[in-house]
């Protein structure tokens, strides 16, 4: 069996390139993408933990975090298509009509 | 109510009846707001004849019937049944005169109808006067109130409708005065507002106490408390909260350096709003400063006398020396008021009963003496339509009675024997010779600048005109012939210039009591303090 | 002629006024139970005449009948004088008590005292303030001198003000200051108190800045005015700081109490003398503030641009005589006799320099005044000055145990007090008639002079020969000259005598440095005679110098009458009262009144005697050069330089004309060598003080408040813009990290993420 | 699992949400549409779809039976406010604080919702444009028919964030509270960006989106890791487990430090808050009124759940509490400054509300210090409750104001306020009040709340100075730094007044563009004026004492 280390380290990896992603990206879609590494470095940490406390709980909550991250990848994508119907543009550097 | 309870019903209904004129028009149908905004000027003043009535009553004797030379301290008169308004923190609607409050709640209760008079004609005059009005209430409020956080509320609340009357009424830079009017008192309150705090979680009177929070804000208790031993265990602590305080009525006084406020509000404020500015507002920096820093903290004040002292001289001494700098007759008047409240801290600072009551009665008759003055400089803003000193010339013969008025108002301000302002002056350089010694020179060198100062402004404005029949009219009357002033701003002045004088010749009709208070004070408050801390002559 | 019994019928509306003494006195009331009325009237009517003249000031009846209120002043002053004379009377009845009337109780206070290592309240020897009245021979006599030439001087002013058509319509304003500044005599006089002395005192300031700044208009009178009372307000500062030292020390500011025993102090202990002195010095400071004596003389002169009544009035009858009486007041402090404190010698000798010098100086620059009012104005300060000396020489006697020869100095010295009222009034009275003349006279050659601004009625140079035109001015200036010149038997003579030669037995008698001001009194005695000869006959003497003379004649009654009483008082007052001892009776001595000699003859020949022969040789030869110089060197200079006979034809009453004969027979001198002299420039020039004091103030203390004006705009009410200014500049700087782009959030919420982990690891 | 009764009763407001969203989707779908029975001929009327009654036609249907599922929502809840109590399976507690939290959602989303009837209004006259039409009134109508169309959606992701937003109040485990979270926080990012037409409604969306999903992804990825720490995300689980913790777990720390990441972006602290006032400034003022309003309060939950109830120990102080001071003070000071200078009222009162959210911030911090009794650290509590209670009155009466404005105009600039006073005296005097309270000026409720909150701080602290110090100096040192949060608070104020009042000062001094009163909008308007009152009545006497007391039991129970 995997060493539940290993499996928290994936996860800190996951989030760090997520993270890093999501503030070096310019494209919404991209930073979006990173945005479920992190969710799924989350996922990874609840499943090591089920894992290891042997515990239900763990995967429960894998599996409604899944459903939250589809969730927003829906509505995220729908408020994306609102901002390129309006400003033609997915770039959240060049979306910046609101600022100061 | 005005027999049982006359201090709260003078609080309350003007700021009743002043919110109810303001908001009943709009939302009546709109005949009958017409009807309300053609009536609300009379209706204010009535009202505050009404309870300029009532003070007086009050002051005789004839309600209530009080021996105001007798009232021993820390008791009050008037002293209403207390309504509870948030008993999770203690804190009580508790009203009550004695000799320290009533002089400035008679002077309110007076200069109230005096300044409505004066801007009789004032515009948009059904919200001007109901706003005297709700002033009126708040002013009044601070003055009789016994509990730290009702004082603190009205305390503030005298803001808003000074706000209002500068910001709508005022001058061409009203938007940048009544801005920093209100800021910059406001910050300095707030951080009095942490001293009341600190005072307030060492209350420790159960009856009274908050029932969530286990204090009260109750001001008599406190001063008992201090009186024992001590409202707050550390000393540090306490002079901190002494010093926050300090900050908050400084400021509103204003002393020196945190006094550059009232010059540009006194400005930009019409002539009802300087006259109540100067008249009251400044005088509730002094009465907050005696009645809760000074009476709670003595100590704190004695060890700080030094800075009282540096602070009054400041004030005094520069506040004159600014003046003469001027060359906008309300400007300098604003900055003369600096300088004779530094006699205030003065005073207070000699510890004797004679330099507090000179104090108090500073306060008194300078209440008198500004509104004076900003009454005449009001009616050269609206008869000539400047203030600037030297653009004018032998204006006596065009407004003889301005002219008069001017020549009391200045007299008196700057300390004429038989006019109010004198028997202050004297009383606190008596008691200040005692104390200090030769550092009298300084407030007494500061007569003859105050003297030059209102000497050459009015050789400046009334005399010099070079020809008996014509003199210099400024140029902003644009030719316009100039007039005298109107009936109603002559009765105003009058009104204040027979007082101005009766008060000089007879001081002893508010003095005695404010003597006998000072007396008390000493006794109760400040000798215990003064010996505790070896305090030598 | 009926023009002037319609005038004089005015006088009926002061009937009612006369009638109240009359009246109080037959109910049997008692005369110190009104001493209120004295002060009450004037200042009753002071606000009645302002406001009522204020609206109805062009109604016929105030105008014409009422002169504008001055009627109704003179009824006040009227009630004055009767209930002063009505109490002197009774004060002298009761030969010489000392009455102090029952205080009122004015302001009540405590004082906190250090005893036993703690406060307390002190429960005695510490009183509030009362007002009462004092009533000794110092204060009668001022009293009377007060009330006297109040009421004279209204009489004169109803007479020259309404008749001058400059002062239309505001004439109430006038009478109601006059009668203000009145009152502020009469209760300065007869306060019972330093305090309320002191009270007064300002309100005589206050009156005659707004009596000087009459002509509001001009600006010379505008600043005139200002001068007088910031100059007099220096010295009241001073004199309130000495009253502040007198509570500290005595512990009550009552003459009865404080002169009951000066030595000792509140609690008993024994006053300090260095302490005391320096308290009795500031007071002096603001005796020198309001009698214009040397340096704070700046004032008077410029103080004759108000009307010339007000010059009567306020700048030789009565108010430059409060100093002296503020100083003649210190005299029980250093009385070691009555236990006055010794070792004050000092304050005596610097009062006495003050006095010489002022006396010296003020007459050297009268020597080159034309301005006819400005040479009496000098003389004001010249007079006012020998009285200062005596009084100073008052004071060292007293204090180094001469008390007798003190007292016979201090008698001597409010003697001339009260006959150089009388004749400077007089003069200045006499004044106003010649140049109120004057001016009808070239108003109606110029017709109302539109056309010459540049006239000036006051300036003797366009005078000249009008003794003839104006006999009743002439003859009453010439005995006021006299008077103050000293010329033996007259006046002034009796009093000044006694001054100049006490102040030389001082000198005689120990006090070294009293050498320098008895030098300067004998000098100006003899300048005296110079400057005052001058004056009268420039005026009167020798031929017009302009034309306008011709038109030159006396009108109106009002200004006559007062001019013959007091020509009568100043010509025979001063022996008369002389004789019946008031140097004695002014000093408090009643006991050695003078009047001990058998006959009325016996007693005239003493006084002689005594004045001119006294016993010891030295002040008798300090008498006669006394004498020599005012009266023969002082005149015959003046005689050879500005004498003359009058024009062919001319007629004036036999003394004067025999007068301007004799004068136009000592021969002429030309001296315009000397007038054009850089020190006659000087002279001119005031000997530079007003330039000096104007250009310290203008270097000094001007720049230094626009400075402070300046530094409180920017620097105090900087700090507050500054901050303004740096949050809106950090407002707008902070709003800039939020850039619009949604990556910056994330990575500035990273950022903050880190630093929070930091932060923890760096307290844990 | 089906609820008891008294189960029902428990959480009924919330049932009453549950049954207005599907409410929300079938009624105005009701029709006469009929269906054919299978194999015979009958047909059976469905009600779904077909043509519309007139009834359910009506576009303002979903606005009004939201108000009314809201007003009943919040009828409940009040009746509840003082009764409820009870758990529902493992994750749900309802407590007099849940009870007053979702007081406060539902009357935030009640009054949003009201002025959304007004803001967005649905208009049955609406009709299909024609050829005859000009382009313009084509344009107007077609977006009136948008409107229309799109009614029901607006108001169904409002009754899903009242519903998120209460179940996060009432969750007792860490994760479900997430899921709760996250339920309002989805649909509040639709909300923002609901005009899509609008170019900032798109990009405010987009933003708030973005940022928030990073939050959010942070935060559970942290409750993972305490997960992994603890394993389990149980509140008293948490709890206990780290009160029995000898030495700080790096884990742990780690995990609540990123969860602190994304409660700091609900309440807007700094440095999170950046993209808050965009989406304010994106969204219509009801939404921005929720959003600083009812999700800020969310955001003080969580907080109050993760800090105060899990990681405060019994003595002494908590780790994080030099922390949250700083961030506190970083927060009201970066807050001030901003607002000092925007120009944009939506943005000032988005820069405002982070202030507050640092005078809350400071408040807890001064709890976390554990200088304080219990009895004091309630207190503190209690004025943060408080005040969030009472923001819900002038902070979202401000936003009610500016739609006030917003139906006819814009409200994005300040020039759009320009001379209210003479336009409307009414809903500028209200906004006169709303400012000062915002400002803390007395007797408004704003000012006992803030007094409440710098009493607590100084409650907590100003004891801790050496009281043998003789002077100031000494003492200074010898005091709790806590202590300065208090001062901090107050300058901070002051620094606020300025911004606070120059609404004040355009509204009564500046001339407005145009003299038009505003449009009568009469729910709103009055619901201002009660506002309004409210902020009066609250601020001293029964009222507050009222208010009071319900927070101090719904503290209690916390």
């Amino acid at each position: 069996m995997i060493e539940i280390s290993w499996i928290v380290g994936l996860g800190v990896i996951l989030f760090g390139i997520g993270l890093v992603g999501a503030f070096s990206r310019k494209n919404a879609i991209v930073v979006l993408m990173c945005i479920e590494l992190m969710l799924n470095a989350a996922n990874l940490n609840f499943v090591a933990g089920a894992l290891y406390y042997e515990s239900v709980d763990g995967w429960v909550f894998t599996a409604i975090a899944i459903a939250i991250a589809a969730a927003e990848v829906a509505i995220g994508l729908a408020i994306l298509l609102s901002l390129y119907s309006t400003q033609d543009t997915i770039s959240l550097d060049e979306a910046n009509l609101l600022k100061n | 109510m005005i027999t049982s309870d006359p201090l709260t019903f003078i609080t309350i209904s003007p700021i009743a009846l002043g919110l109810a004129l303001l908001i009943i028009p709009n939302i009546a149908p709109p005949s009958m707001a017409d009807y309300i905004r053609k009536i609300s000027r009379s209706l204010s003043m009535s009202l505050a004849l009404a309870i300029f009535a009532i003070t007086t009553m009050l002051f005789l004797g004839q309600i209530g019937n009080t021996d105001w030379l007798n009232i021993t301290q820390g008791t009050y008169v008037f002293e209403n049944e207390p309504v509870i308004l948030l008993e999770s923190i203690g804190v009580r609607w508790t009203v009550g005169a004695d000799a320290l409050s009533f002089p400035m709640i008679w002077l309110t209760a007076m200069l109230i109808p005096i300044s409505m008079l004066v801007e009789w004609d004032a515009k948009k005059g059904h919200i001007f006067h109901p706003l005297i009005l709700i002033m009126e209430g708040a002013l009044l409020g601070v003055f009789v109130v016994l509990d730290l956080f009702v004082f603190y509320v009205f305390w503030e609340l005298t803001l808003i409708p000074m706000f209002f009357l500068i910001l709508i009424w005022g001058g061409n830079d009203r938007r940048y005065a009544s801005m920093k009017f209100f800021i910059y008192t406001f910050t300095a309150s707030v951080l009095m507002l942490i001293g009341i705090l600190v005072m307030y979680f060492n209350t420790n009177d159960p009856n009274l106490a908050g029932t969530l929070t286990g204090h009260h804000f109750d001001l008599v208790s406190m001063t008992m408390q201090s009186s024992g031993d001590g409202l707050i265990a550390s000393n540090g602590l306490r002079h901190f909260v002494w010093i926050l305080l300090l900050v908050g009525f400084a400021t509103k006084m204003p002393s020196v350096p945190v006094h550059t406020w009232l010059p540009d509000a006194h400005v930009q404020a019409p002539t009802a709003g300087s006259m109540l500015l100067a008249g009251v507002m400044l005088k509730m920096g002094a009465y907050g400063f005696i009645r809760i820093a000074v009476t709670i903290f003595p100590e704190s004040t004695i060890i700080f006398s030094s800075l009282l002292i540096i602070l009054g001289m400041a004030s005094l001494v520069y506040g004159a020396i600014v003046c003469m700098g001027q060359t906008n007759l309300k400007r300098m008047v604003a900055y003369s008021s600096v300088s004779h409240m530094g006699l205030i801290f003065l005073g207070i600072a000699t510890m004797q009963p004679l330099g507090i009551a000179g104090a108090l009665f500073m306060m008194f008759a300078h209440g008198i003496i500004s509104p004076l003055l900003f009454a005449v400089a009001g009616a050269f803003k609206h008869h000539y339509h400047t203030l600037e000193i030297g653009s004018m010339r032998g204006i006596a013969h065009h407004s003889p009675w301005l002219a008069g008025h001017m020549m009391l108002g200045w007299m008196a301000s700057l300390g004429l024997p038989l006019l109010a302002g004198f028997v202050a002056e004297v009383a606190v350089m008596i008691a200040f010779w005692m104390t200090f010694g030769w550092l009298v020179l300084l407030p007494a060198l500061t007569l003859i600048i105050t003297a030059v100062y209102y000497l050459t402004s009015m050789q400046r404005t009334i005399f010099e005109g070079g020809d008996p029949h014509v003199g210099i009219l400024p140029e902003s009357l644009h030719g316009e012939e100039p007039r005298d002033i109107t009936w109603h701003e002559n009765t105003g002045m009058l009104i204040l210039g027979a007082l101005t004088i009766i008060f000089g010749i007879m001081p002893f009709i508010f003095w005695d009591m404010m003597s006998e208070w000072s007396t008390d004070f000493m006794i109760e408050t400040l000798i215990s303090a003064m010996n505790s801390q070896g305090v030598k002559p | 002629m009926g023009e002037n019994k319609q005038e004089w019928d005015r006088l009926l509306y002061i009937i009612p006024f006369l009638l109240v003494v009359p009246y109080l006195y037959l109910t049997n009331e008692n005369s110190t139970d009104y001493w209120w009325l004295i002060i009450a009237s004037p200042f009753i009517f002071f606000f009645i005449i302002a406001i009522v003249g204020q609206i109805w000031n062009k109604h016929n009846f105030w105008v014409n009948n009422l002169k504008e209120g001055g009627v109704l002043g003179l009824g006040a002053l009227s009630l004055s004088l009767s209930t002063s004379i009505w109490m002197i009377c009774d004060y002298l009845s009761d030969h010489g008590h000392v009455e102090t009337g029952e205080p009122l109780s004015w302001l009540s206070f405590d004082v906190l005292t250090y005893g036993d290592d703690s406060w307390s309240i002190a429960t005695s020897g510490f009183s509030g303030i009362g007002f009462g009245i004092y009533l000794d021979s110092l204060s009668i006599m001022l009293l009377f001198v007060a009330t006297f030439l109040c009421f004279l001087i209204c009489w004169f002013a109803i007479g020259y003000m309404t008749t001058d058509s400059i002062n239309d319509n505001s004439n109430h304003r006038f009478f109601a200051e006059f009668v203000l500044f009145s009152m502020g005599m009469f209760g300065m006089v007869l306060a019972d108190n330093f305090l309320w002395l002191f009270i007064f005192w300002e309100i005589m300031g206050l009156c005659s800045y707004l009596l000087i700044g009459f002509y509001y208009w001009k600006p010379s009178a505008a600043y005139a005015a200002k001068k007088a009372f910031l100059t007099t307000r220096v010295g009241d500062v001073f004199l309130m700081i000495g009253l502040l030292m007198l509570y500290d020390i005595y512990g009550s500011l009552d003459f009865a109490v404080v002169f009951d025993h000066p030595d000792t102090g509140v609690g008993g202990v024994a006053v300090d003398s260095a302490e005391l002195q320096t308290a009795l010095l500031m007071l002096f400071i603001g005796a020198v503030g309001k009698s214009a004596q040397f340096p704070l003389h700046v004032w008077l002169p410029d103080a004759m641009e108000g009307p010339t009544p007000v010059s009567a009035l306020i700048h030789a009858a009565t108010m430059v005589n409060a100093g002296l009486y503020l100083v003649a007041r210190m005299v029980p402090f250093v009385d070691i006799h009555h236990h006055g404190v010794a070792g004050m010698e000092e304050l005596g000798l610097i009062v006495a320099w003050i006095g010489g010098i002022t006396a010296f100086m003020a007459a050297a620059i009268a020597f080159v005044q034309n301005d006819i009012k400005k040479v009496l104005a000098y003389s004001t300060m010249s007079q006012l000055a020998y009285i200062f000396t005596g009084l100073g020489a008052t004071l060292w006697l007293f204090n180094s145990g001469k008390h007798h020869a003190g007292a016979l100095v201090f008698g001597g010295s409010l003697f001339h007090l009260f006959n150089h009222a009388m004749a400077k009034g007089m003069l200045f009275m006499a004044s106003g008639s010649v140049i109120h003349e004057v001016h009808h006279a070239h108003d109606h050659l110029h017709h109302h002079g539109d056309d010459d601004h540049d006239f000036d009625p006051q300036d003797m140079r366009n005078m000249g020969g009008l003794a003839s035109k104006l006999p009743v001015t002439a003859t009453a200036m010439m005995f006021g000259s006299m008077s103050i010149i000293g010329i033996p038997l007259i006046g002034g003579f009796w009093s000044k005598e006694v001054i100049i030669a006490k102040t030389w037995y001082a000198y005689f008698h120990g006090a070294e440095e009293l050498i320098g001001p008895a030098l300067l009194l004998l000098a100006t005695a003899g300048m005296t005679g110079f400057y005052m000869s001058r004056m009268w006959f420039m005026t009167f003497a020798g031929e017009p110098k302009n034309q306008l003379v011709d038109h030159v004649h006396e009108t109106t009654p009002w200004i006559k009458t007062p001019l013959v009483i007091l020509s009568i008082i100043t010509a025979i007052g001063g022996f008369g009262l002389a004789l019946y001892g008031m140097v004695d009776w002014l000093s408090g001595e009643e006991n050695h009144l003078s009047i001990h000699k058998a006959t009325f003859l016996k007693q005239v020949i003493y006084e002689l005697d005594h004045a001119f022969l006294p016993d010891d040789l030295k002040l008798r030869y300090v008498g006669w050069t006394t004498i020599f110089l005012s009266f023969i060197i002082g005149p015959v200079m003046a005689a050879r330089i500005y004498g003359g006979a009058l024009k062919e034809g001319e007629k004036a009453t036999p003394v004067i004309h025999w007068l301007t004969s004799l004068s136009g027979k000592f021969g002429s001198q030309n001296v315009d060598e000397i007038a054009n002299s850089q020190l006659a420039d000087a002279l001119q020039n005031r000997l530079y003080f007003d330039d000096l004091y104007e250009g310290i103030l203008a270097r000094t203390i001007i720049p230094f408040s626009n400075f402070t004006a300046w530094f409180d705009r920017t620097v105090i009410d900087g700090v507050i813009k500054q901050i303004e200014s740096n949050s809106v500049l950090g407002s707008v700087q902070i709003r800039k990290v939020t850039t619009g782009s949604a990556r910056d959030y994330i990575l500035m919420a990273a950022v903050g993420a880190l630093s929070i982990f930091a932060l923890i690891w760096g307290v844990n | 699992m089906i609820l008891s009764y008294e189960e029902m009763e428990l959480i009924l407001p919330e049932l009453i949400l549950v049954l207005g969203i599907i409410l929300s989707i079938l009624l105005p779908n009701v029709g006469d549409a009929k269906m054919r029975l299978p194999l015979t001929r009958m047909r059976i009327p469905i009600f779904i779809g077909g043509t519309r009654f007139k009834l359910t036609a009506d576009p303002r249907l979903p606005g009004r039976m939201t108000v009314a599922i809201f007003s009943l929502a919040f009828l409940f809840s009040f009746l509840e406010i003082k009764s409820a109590s009870g758990t529902i399976g493992d994750v749900i507690e309802v407590t007099q604080f849940t009870r007053l939290m979702s007081f406060i959602f539902y009357g935030a989303l009640l009054l949003a919702c009201i002025a959304t009837t007004y803001r967005m209004p649905a208009k049955v006259t609406a009709r299909a444009p024609k050829d005859s039409d000009s382009e313009a009134r084509s344009n107007a109508l077609i977006s009136a028919l948008m409107d229309n169309r799109r009614q029901v959606d607006f108001y169904i992701l409002m009754m899903m964030v009242g519903l998120g937003m209460s179940l996060m109040a009432m969750s007792t485990n860490l994760f479900f509270m997430f899921v709760s979270i996250e339920l309002a926080s989805l649909a509040a990012y639709i909300l923002v960006a609901f005009h899509k037409e609008e170019a900032t409604g798109g990009e405010a969306g987009a933003k708030y989106f973005i940022v928030g999903s990073v939050a959010s992804a942070t935060g559970i990825y942290g409750m993972s890791l305490v997960y992994l720490w603890a394993g389990d995300l149980d509140f008293d689980t948490l709890s206990n487990s780290w009160s029995s913790m000898d030495s700080l777990d790096p884990l742990a720390v780690i995990g609540v430090g990123l969860m602190l990441v994304a409660f700091g972006f609900k309440v807007s602290a700094a440095p999170f808050h950046l993209a808050a006032p965009d989406a304010y400034a994106g969204s219509s003022s009801p939404v921005a009124g929720v959003l600083a309003t009812a999700s800020k309060a969310m955001g003080f939950v969580a907080l109050f759940r993760v800090l105060i109830q899990i990681t405060m120990p019994e003595e002494g102080d908590a780790f994080w509490y030099v922390l949250l001071a700083i961030i506190a003070i970083i927060t009201m000071t970066w807050g001030n400054l901003a607002a000092l200078t925007s120009r944009n009222p939506k943005r000032m009162l988005a820069y405002s509300s982070v202030a507050h959210a640092g005078y809350m911030l400071a408040a807890i911090a001064a709890v976390g210090s554990g200088l304080g009794s219990s009895e004091a650290n309630e207190m503190v509590l209690i004025a943060i409750v408080f005040h969030l209670t009472i923001l819900v009155l002038f902070k979202l009466g401000a936003f009610l104001v500016l739609s006030m404005l917003e139906i006819e105009g814009r409200s994005h600039q300040l020039k759009d306020l320009h001379g209210l006073a003479s336009r409307d005296p009414m809903m500028a005097g209200s906004m006169f009040i709303f400012m000062l309270a915002l400002a803390g000026v007395p007797p408004l409720s704003g000012f006992l709340s803030k007094l409440l909150m710098i009493n607590g701080i100084v409650n907590i602290s100003a004891g801790t100075g050496s009281s043998s110090a003789d002077a100031i100096l000494p003492w200074a040192e010898s005091v709790d730094p806590v202590f300065w949060l208090a001062i901090a608070i107050v300058i901070n104020s002051a620094l606020s007044l300025f911004y606070y009042l120059r609404i004040c000062l355009v509204m009564f001094f500046e001339e407005p563009e145009s003299s038009k009163p505003l449009r009568s909008a009469y729910f709103l308007r009055n619901s201002i004026i009660v506002l309004t009152f409210l902020t009066v009545f609250f601020g001293i006497g029964s009222g507050a004492e009222y208010l009071l007391g319900l927070v101090t039991d719904a503290v209690s129970t916390m």
